[in-house]
């Protein structure tokens, strides 16, 4: 069995290198990777590609990641939000590139990479701003954008929790990206609340098949480990 | 907002409540629709989704030890959870709002054209904008009513013939709900179907930029003060 | 509260009227909603366009539509099981349409029906009799097919448990189908095993929330009605 | 299936079940590849996946009282499920098919060119066939393994220069497993990695409608009579 669990953040992390494409989840607070993003600071990576639904906000999570100078570019749905600060900033002094995606599009844009889909066609943003340099394609006189899948070399994943082979659950609306950016990376590495043995999870319940993940590291203990049934 | 005239901020958030009906699945924008839901009427059961996964989503709640990091609104404060509510990932709860299943999202608004177009999402001539879900509510919700002041607050009209700002949708909005009154979108542009008490139909032309037809309007009548079923615990 | 709730099949498939485009659940006899299906014939409809997996094994099932002569044309992926045997004679008499439909083609359109897209950028049956008369564009020097958005009248789904929001779990793999056929229905009617009262169905376990679900009855009687709580 | 030469089912499908490593990902086509699973190596965890949105499907298992008829293969037989394993929906299953997740896929075919073409699905000048998700699997599997008969019941090749079958998918195949031995679609086309015991190179030419590149083939050593960690409950 594939060993995908970790001691740290840091060593979750070992295989992130420059320039990659990182897909961060969360909303808000919500459903943030945290403790791997402040890995990713401390690894000092440079030119990260950051995909995620807003720009950080304050100084946690993705704002420490643009503060830290591992940023190149910022693809989200969201980047001025008020607590935006370090993206302001960094923006202002072209210091950092941003492609701004409805988040709708960007959720199904994630969604098509996972499915090994070339893209969707979505009625949202035509007529607009967004629609520039698209093509447009028109379905029973109604027309479409062409919106190309998004995948990443990594995502960073914020799980409730987590078992040996992977399995992922969520809590409430910390759920938010999280799911579909697992689907999407060629690594995908997780933080979990908490990590429970084969079997705890309901197969009905689990969200994120296992398979879907490469690495985690657990922010709390192993509280229990029961044993695999064969 | 125009000084001293027509509704108070609560009273246009009753009046875009009053046009929920029971069992609609309705998106609130942040902002000033977050006014909303507290307005709702009490023999109807309205379904809020939220657009960060969350349906069937409850009040706001003043912060402090109960509030659960994990449950906010898409405004990014804690809210509950109504009894029968569930949680969906992104992709999952903008299936929702594209596909069909909307039956009204309130959003404000910088301008509406009298086509329908909406703009709220980028100033012109700024280098960027947040859109975050506006784009793709305002194109799936079934109606999208627009929750916004009159004019700006240096008086230039927001319903106008052509948008000067960076569209967000085109052809999409169904009504406006303003402290002068509350306009529909028609095949002949912007028709003023309720006054606000105390404006006259000359006052709702000054302030429109656009043509809007303002007879047989009928008058408003709010209930003043508007008492909301759930106290309205914070301003957006 | 919209009334949700039907005490019989006949009456919770009301509706349905003759020429509709339904969806079906299920996979082999796992979700298959046999009840409201039987309600369809009971009511002899007409001219139905049946979108289902399969085009039915033996006599349950849509076999049993296309016996009763309900059926004008199926769209599936698996039609020719060694079970089909009365596709096979309505088929062979050129008395029933077919258009197949690879089966996460055919996954991938409902749900984009669902999800309000125009359709979706597939790879699966480039180069093959499936491209025939479907726009094929490049991506990143890769061909994919525009396969379009597939949305029914009805879907009749199958379910493990209800609640009277229309709230929906499932079992096993009976799920397959049915949770992205609720989303991309006008009227979804569903079958319980079961019905349970709000708030017994986990927030974070239901798979299908109930604003997608018009009508159902449950084929067992209500087990438990807790009261809502405000 | 050449009567007495070459491999046996149980040897041919031992074969393809070393090519599958520990912690893969692996899809079962219906038919012949189902004799798979139960020669997987005690020392490799191996996951299978089922299209019908079961991840970490078990063995098969004979009908009885304790069959769940909710849950079967895509062959429509009952089945296990391993611990850890889960359930998703059907959109999600071949999303995992074609997302790149899957380390192999084990199906059966009616033809292999020699330019990785697969044929699976309907015969030549048939009205329609069956796809099912053998279309979304073949194009999406990392490694698309071939298992079957070198050769039809009337002693047609089956490997061949070019498809005379309707194809299923272009250039996806990875390796063919026949009672012949196990064949590399290269860029030079079919190459005979290891011919089975008993086998001659000529023989394996004669059989095949396409050129296949035999020197430097290694000899099989299958286990004889193979042992299943698993019992082999029920055939195609």
């Amino acid at each position: 069995m594939k060993q995908k669990r970790h001691e740290t953040p840091l060593e979750a992390i070992d295989r992130m290198t420059d320039n990659s494409v990182v897909f961060v989840g969360g909303f808000g607070r919500a459903g943030v990777p945290e403790r791997l993003v402040e890995a990713v600071c401390r690894r000092k990576l440079r030119g990260l590609t950051i995909v995620s639904n807003n720009a950080g906000s304050n100084v946690a999570g993705i704002a420490s990641l643009l503060q830290e100078g591992c940023v190149g570019k910022i693809i989200c749905s969201f980047p001025l939000a008020r607590e935006a600060v370090a993206f302001r900033d960094l923006y202002d002094r072209n210091l950092v590139d941003l492609e701004v995606v409805p988040q709708g599009t960007l959720a199904e844009r994630i969604r098509a990479g996972g499915a090994g889909l070339g893209g969707v066609l979505t009625p949202t943003g035509v007529g607009t701003d967004i629609a520039e340099g698209k093509p447009l394609i028109e379905i029973d006189g109604r027309a479409f954008l062409i919106e190309r899948a998004l995948r990443a070399d990594f995502a960073l994943i914020k799980a409730y929790k987590v078992d040996p082979l992977g399995n992922l659950i969520y809590r409430k609306a910390a759920r938010n990206f999280n799911p579909i950016m697992a689907m999407a990376a060629d690594w995908v590495i997780v933080e979990a609340a908490e990590e429970v043995g084969i079997g705890a999870l309901d197969p009905e319940h689990i969200i994120t098949p296992g398979v879907y993940v490469d690495a985690y590291c657990a922010v709390t203990r192993i509280d229990q480990m029961m044993e695999a049934t064969p | 907002m125009t000084a001293n005239c027509g509704l108070s901020l609560d009273q246009m958030a009753w009046r875009v409540a009053q046009e929920l009906q029971d069992s609609w699945v309705v998106n609130i924008g942040i902002g000033m629709p977050l006014l909303v839901p507290p307005h709702v009427r009490a023999d109807r059961d309205v379904i809020f989704h939220s657009e960060n996964g969350i349906i069937g989503m409850g009040p706001e709640i003043e912060g402090g030890d109960h509030v659960d990091p994990d449950l906010l609104s898409a405004g990014k404060r804690p809210v509950r959870l109504m009894p029968g509510g569930s949680f969906v990932h992104h992709a999952d709860s903008f299936a929702l709002a594209r596909g069909g299943r909307l039956d009204a999202a309130i959003l404000g608004a910088f301008q509406v054209a009298q086509n329908g177009d909406l703009a709220n999402w980028k100033l012109p001539g700024a280098r960027t904008g947040s859109i975050g879900g506006a784009m793709d509510i305002a194109v799936g919700a079934r109606r999208v009513l627009i929750l916004m002041s009159h004019t700006t607050r240096e008086g230039e009209p927001k319903l106008v013939d052509r948008l000067a700002y960076p569209p967000t949708a085109r052809g999409v909005v169904t009504k406006v709900f303003t402290e002068l009154g509350v306009f529909a979108i028609t095949e002949d542009g912007f028709v003023l179907e309720e006054i606000a008490p105390g404006v006259c139909a000359d006052q709702v032309r000054a302030g429109s930029g656009a043509q809007v037809k303002t007879d047989g309007a009928t008058l408003m009548v709010p209930p003043d003060p508007v008492s909301p079923r759930e106290p309205v615990l914070s301003r957006a």
